[in-house]
């Protein structure tokens, strides 16, 4: 396959045109401008619609809508922009709607920085909104690999009818890479796709009252609402099951595991090589996707040779690193190596942490 | 084999330009891996500007590294910013058609290149990181002089006419680039 | 008589000081200051009439006018 | 002998609406369903409901319906009017969802001239959650959050959101009716059908604002309602077309 | 002290005005209206400022201005309602603005139902908007508690300068209840307070560069960011060691252990009457600070005699069900006992939940 | 020789504006500031700081200023206001934070008749975040979100607030300038000192809209942007004064 | 000739029939539907002139008429 | 001890007013603990108002009991909802002017009451709550007929003129209940 050189941010938006993406709604700011700027280049050419919303809010309304009607549709943000749509994810997930949308994250809380930052973890994994749904949240560490993940996540989300979350970061979404592209889905395929939506989407239907479409992002009884909370429920039991997405690198022999996300998983993984190179059997455990968390990957550490886990994120307080814990269950020592605020993990500080562990000094 | 480069000055002297032209000519004309990492701040314009080109055989970690192998440096305070984050033995190219300061480390190959100077003189300052592209290549030589030249092609197809102008810039750097390799 | 001084580290080159003196006063100087910026240069310093038009355009305050 | 008026067919027949005795939601709902019976576009009807009293006819209309948040119906509508341009595209909504929460929304759609319909029920209150002070609420007139009365130096005035779109550009279509009368409901009917219409051609924003009573949390009965319509709600929202491009020379 | 019948939410804004709350901005939202509504009558009494914003965003911050200034400043509202407001707490989380908010909990997802629920629990304890703050969390079970809570509530706010979250239910909101009120605070304390703050309050300075009030919801340069986010991690810490609040309620000699916050608590703790009237020994852990969660109460349980613990909550999917996990460290069983979408938790349910535990049903 | 012109006290002196060079952000951040010390207010001023390249000033100014959530300027001096009545509070905010996201804060506030005052630099694009469309940009130019350019049909026109405004019946003053030559700069200076004394004197509310250019993202220099602002501009959005209660009879 | 069908159940008793009926023909009943409304009723039928203004005016769509 | 009761009905019947005033009197003239919580649907009119009266000597949990000791039943739909509730050996206080069924349990103590009749017949048939409320207390004597009555007083304070026609709706569901309670 070619490669071509893309940031991060195009490429998302590409691999989501590929994918039959033909409806974004977005709203300016930084770190991830480079994705509503490249589907408003990018949509005329597929016959697929981009509007600059007039605020985070009416864009993911906008989406919320467009995927109402059963066409395959995205927005994306960054952090503050991201607790503006919270509401509407809610509504997508509690009427069951599918949708993609990504959020580069960047420092926080509030406005925070405009430099990458990984501190929206919670908000993403546990309270995308209201109401205790969840979502699964896809975690890129390359740009190769935010391509391929939000290629696939509009499958899991036409799947599940669900939102689906591309969890980046601001190294991510700025950085350029080499990549190659999955193809281009034929129109064929993306009008079949919303063809089989048609008995659920709300684009008129013929008089026919228990058929018609009723999009409902609630309930006027409660029996319904927690009819409706329990099927969900189930979609999200199942993706423990079958849809966990991990990289397990060299944990077999380790006596030290490094765990990370995203960006620092990259920047970590790199790090357990040269430990291996110095001679410090390092592992890692890189969630790809951090809800379903891989919880079984960390029963797969032989507790007797492991000295302690290494859990790396970009924010203060730690949040990764309670996921970690739970995973590990108190089975060897867990400490952290943080950063936060738009400052980038340091390769070296992940090396310290791990030889601080080694020579017993956490 | 990694190179972890940062090219560095103010916004408007083609910092970017420079590094994507690298990381550009990397992806397509070799089978190296590469990342490019622009650097921001919230102001459009002012301050300084700078990005990380990391070239590798193997995979690519953190795509801006911490300690540098090579420094392109356009200006002074990118100079105090970057300085001590090159490694000892690495090499600092300099514009010291602005600086005016000593570059107060031993233990480093420094090249220096009045830039600007020869970019006034090629006839258009905006040239300037085109002259500082090809001293770099033609002193590292980590890329075919060839295969950098296309990629500037390629990148001003939509404004040919600029086209003789970076190429002489271009050859200038080069010039004086292979030129200080030889010493 | 009258006099413009320029805070040199304050101007950012944009012209609009040069633009409205009604006295050609000032230029863009060949200096750049540590921001990058060719800051300006009073050229005919003796034309000043110390009107402040100049100061008042100028959107950084780089400028302050004496008479 | 025949049947010469009926419940039209977009209402489910085994449904009553939720609205309270004498609430004009129940007569804008049966109208809308009624035009969109006329112009056999029922298959392509997709209704953006607001979140207020408005909802309560989701679970009584027959046509396809989708639940904003509240404000939002705007957005909505454009995602799915600008994916599915051959489809009806109408928002239902009140003045607290409208003009409060949802202005922003509201606006920049009329700005961006969306080639879909707003229906826009001011009744001068919010209604569902009981009573509290809505933009359209009149001055004097009592809230639950404005207990001693909506009082222009602390709240502001009342919104006319006719007014404010006409400054707009985009608009095609805006109009102000009100069902409080034969005469009204007949031209509110009128009105709903020349919005539907407009979309239908392709012209463009068309608002349909209709001025009605809340009688429940107005603290009066329904035929009361009626004369506080006519005698106060008329006075600060005077009837008939703000604007209608069809009618301009170009 | 006089016994007085009042409904939760006025019981919540009379407790807040007699802390010395002289702000409030709200929006409408069931089950949370009468908040508005009271002080709506209250405020000109007290020579405070209620405003109906024109939705939750501009309430919140509304709030964020006046909090800013110095004034003890109060919102509310309910689940998506409170996920509106998610960024402007994050703004005041990150520029370190003391302001109590509540959320009346309701049926979810999206617009749900307007029935009480226990929905929120995520959102309230782990994230509450982007960037990874913590706030202190209270959770009330009684008309009463939701008045001593929400009255101390503005203290730990202005303690911290941190937002502080009274999560309440639509059972607390609505239910009337016979209660005492604490003290007003006289004028003259309201105001020292207000004057406390005005070395950082925006309420304009001499003109002195250093010492002007900059409220800063975010920093240009990313260490000042890393610094700002660890200094509120040391607040966050404090709160684990000093402000931990929690009923446990028979569970010395317990064989079985209930969980439940706010309203489900309540009903817990009736339970646990009839069981060991029943002779069952059964014991209740109640957060009252759902944030910072009482983990080492779960320390005291003695898990030799205890067969097993059972969350109960009005939410499905289970959340506060996963820190008493994290508490108990799988040192028993822990069930759950679960309703939603606005479903009152059932005394029944919860007794028979308990019973399985007995039965070894689990 | 005295000086008789220098910068005002209200600007640190050892800070630079991270400004562009030529941007009007940096004019009307000067304009603002000699206004307060003239009227000699600066211990009471209060800025609320929207989102967007006028933040840039909030490290460069000497008095109090706190940064409101993109577009909510409005609600948050509305906070500061009702409590401090004192304080002269004023928002500073561009076309994107007050026109797009903030439509709802900002016409709201001007409907409640607030009494601060809102200066809008209406540079016609999000210069912060690079170049999107704002819904001030003219029709036909260029936007990083816009790559044909604004198109009517599409994206309808653009907005013009204080023409919206004057809709409302609480504003007080509602006034539009530039910064573009040495008169229009005196105006805007004028017309911010004129609003703040409205504040002052408890009139209520007032909106400065100052016409400026973004010469970074209109990608041109800054002496170019100067004929923009003239030739294009103004013509959509001609400056004057819209409304100003103290000249109406009542 | 011409009749009005009261559809009780659907009648909310609000009186617009009535209000605007010109023939008198309506009023309110003693009986009330299943939601606990009194229901309207025809107490002078043969009034009934057909002209639907009753049905036209109420918003529950509780009237059919025909003629 | 513990009293679980539900009253039911329209809304508009003052259903809500009921439960209040028996609470309220409870909190301020007796010593016991009391909750009441009021159900509502999203409707503001139609359908069923219910609420939750709960008095207790200990402390109460839940607000609503699942089990109910009295019913206070207002017509017909708040019947077919809530008898099921109602414990086996409570009690129904049923306004028969408005239910046509048949109540199909043996194992209750059924009070019916031409509720709706002797408020109209009382002048005015919005005090038809007040009717069952005297029934209510005439027949239980859960609190003091004194102490009820003092409740609705005050609450009416402010409609002063309303207080006869009250007066007498109470004293004749008083009555009422009295006589059934002697049966
Ligand atoms: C985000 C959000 N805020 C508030 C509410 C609560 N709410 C429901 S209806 C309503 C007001 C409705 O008033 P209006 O739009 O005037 O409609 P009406 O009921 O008067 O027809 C509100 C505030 C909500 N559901 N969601
Ligand atoms: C909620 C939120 N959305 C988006 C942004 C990103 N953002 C920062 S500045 C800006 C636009 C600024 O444009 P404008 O208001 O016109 O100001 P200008 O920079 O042009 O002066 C945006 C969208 C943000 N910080 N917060
Ligand atoms: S003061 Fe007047 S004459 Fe002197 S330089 Fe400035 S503009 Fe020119
Ligand atoms: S106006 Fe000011 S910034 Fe611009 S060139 Fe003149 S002195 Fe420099
Ligand atoms: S509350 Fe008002 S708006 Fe709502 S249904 Fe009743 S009358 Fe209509
Ligand atoms: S980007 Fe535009 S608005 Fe921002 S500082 Fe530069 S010129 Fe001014
Ligand atoms: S049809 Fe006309 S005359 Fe007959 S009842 Fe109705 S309104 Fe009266
Ligand atoms: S108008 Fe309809 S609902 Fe109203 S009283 Fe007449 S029949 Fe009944
Ligand atoms: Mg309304
Ligand atoms: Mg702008």
């Amino acid at each position: 396959m070619t490669r071509i050189f893309m940031k991060g941010c195009e490429a998302i938006a590409e691999a989501a045109v590929r994918a039959g993406c033909r409806f974004f709604a977005g709203y300016p700011i930084t770190p991830q401008n480079e994705i509503p700027e490249y589907f408003a280049r990018r949509m005329p050419e597929v016959g697929g619609v981009f509007i600059q919303g007039e605020s985070e809010i009416a864009s993911v309304n906008m989406v919320y809508g467009a995927a109402s009607s059963g066409t395959r549709a995205m927005t994306s943000s960054s952090s503050c922009g991201i607790s503006l749509k919270s509401e509407g994810i809610s509504y997508a997930a509690s009427a069951r709607i599918p949708m993609v949308y990504c959020n580069v994250q960047r420092g926080g809380p509030g406005v925070g920085a405009i430099q990458p930052a990984q501190q929206d973890y919670f908000q993403a994994t546990k309270a995308g909104g209201n109401g205790g749904f969840r979502m699964m949240v896809f975690a890129p560490s390359t740009v190769q690999e935010a391509i391929d993940l939000t290629y696939g996540a509009f499958d899991y989300a036409d799947r599940d009818r669900n939102p689906v979350l591309i969890l980046a970061d601001g190294v991510i979404g700025t950085m350029m890479e080499p990549v190659s592209l999955p193809e281009m889905k034929p129109e064929s395929e993306i009008e079949a796709i919303k063809q089989s939506k048609l008995k659920w989407a709300c684009v008129g239907h013929e008089l026919d009252y228990p058929n018609r479409s009723w999009i409902e992002p609630g309930h006027w009884n409660t029996a319904d609402m927690q009819k409706a909370n329990e099927e969900a429920l189930k979609v999200y039991e199942a993706w423990e099951v079958n849809d966990v997405k991990v990289e397990e690198y060299m944990i077999d022999d380790a006596e030290v595991v490094l765990s990370a996300y995203g960006i620092s998983g990259r920047i970590a993984a790199a790090a357990v090589d040269k430990l291996r190179a110095a001679g410090i059997k390092a592992g890692l455990i890189r969630p790809i996707t951090v809800s379903p968390f891989p919880y079984s990957s960390y029963d797969k550490i032989d507790y007797k040779k492991c000295k302690g886990i290494l859990s790396i994120e970009m924010s203060i307080p730690a949040q990764f690193a309670e996921d970690v814990k739970s995973a590990v269950k108190e089975r060897c020592l867990v400490s952290t190596c943080l950063c936060s605020g738009g400052n980038i993990m340091s390769e070296q500080a992940v090396i310290d942490g791990v030889k601080k562990i080694m020579e017993g000094r956490v | 084999m990694e190179t972890n480069l940062c090219v560095a000055g103010f916004g408007g002297q083609g910092i970017m330009t420079l590094g994507k032209f690298l990381a550009d000519t990397v992806c397509h004309r070799t089978e190296k891996n590469v990342t490019f990492f622009p650097s921001y701040g919230a102001e459009q314009r002012g301050g300084t500007a700078n990005c990380y080109v990391v070239i590798s055989d193997g995979k690519i970690g953190a795509p801006l590294g911490e300690v540098m192998d090579e420094l392109i440096i356009m200006n002074e305070p990118s100079l105090k910013k970057f300085l001590k984050t090159l490694k000892s033995g690495g090499t600092l190219f300099l514009n010291n058609s602005l600086i005016n300061c000593e570059v107060e480390r031993e233990d480093i190959t420094l090249i220096e290149i009045p830039a600007t100077q020869m970019a006034l003189e090629i006839g258009n300052i905006k040239v300037l990181n085109i002259v500082m592209l090809g001293v770099y290549i033609g002193y590292t030589g980590i890329l075919s002089e060839e295969a950098v030249w296309k990629t500037i092609e390629e990148n001003l197809s939509r404004k040919a006419s600029l086209l003789p102008l970076n190429k002489k810039a271009y050859e200038a750097g080069l010039a004086y680039g292979r030129e200080r390799r030889g010493k | 008589m009258a006099k413009v001084e320029i805070v040199t580290e304050r101007c950012k080159s944009c012209g609009y000081c040069i633009k409205f003196c009604p006295k050609e006063v000032l230029a863009i100087g060949k200096k750049v200051n540590s921001k990058g910026y060719e800051f300006v240069e009073a050229i005919k310093p003796e034309n000043c009439n110390g009107c402040a038009i100049c100061a008042r355009m100028c959107p950084d305050g780089a400028i302050d006018v004496y008479k | 002998m025949n049947l010469i008026y009926t419940r039209t067919k977009t209402i489910q027949e085994d449904k009553v609406s939720g609205f309270c005795p004498g609430c004009m939601h129940s007569t804008v709902i049966k109208l809308i369903g009624e035009v969109i019976e006329e112009l056999n576009v029922v298959d392509k009807t997709c209704c953006i409901t607001g979140i207020g009293c408005c909802g309560l006819h989701m679970d009584y209309i027959a046509y396809d319906t989708i639940t904003a948040p509240h404000g939002r119906a705007c957005a909505v509508a454009t995602g799915i009017k600008r994916t599915n341009p051959e489809s009806l595209v109408f928002t239902y909504q009140g003045d607290g969802d409208l003009a409060a929460i949802g202005l922003a929304e509201t606006l920049s759609a009329a700005n961006r001239g969306e080639n879909f319909t707003v229906i826009f029920v001011n009744n001068g209150i919010y209604g569902m959650t009981g009573g509290q002070m809505a933009p359209t609420t009149l001055i004097g007139m009592k809230a639950s959050t404005a207990p001693a009365g909506r009082n222009a130096k602390e709240h502001g005035y009342p919104m006319h959101m006719c007014e404010l779109m006409n400054v707009l550009t985009a608009p095609y279509y805006l109009v102000r009716t009100s069902c409080n009368t034969p005469a009204n409901v007949t031209r509110t009917k009128n009105a709903i059908k020349q919005a539907f219409k407009n979309q239908l051609e392709g012209k463009g924003f068309s608002m349909v604002e209709i001025v009605t009573s809340c009688p429940t949390n107005w603290g009066m009965d329904a035929l009361s309602a009626l004369d506080f319509i006519q005698d106060k709600m008329l006075a600060e929202f005077p009837l008939g077309v703000i604007r209608d491009k069809s009618k301009e020379a170009d």
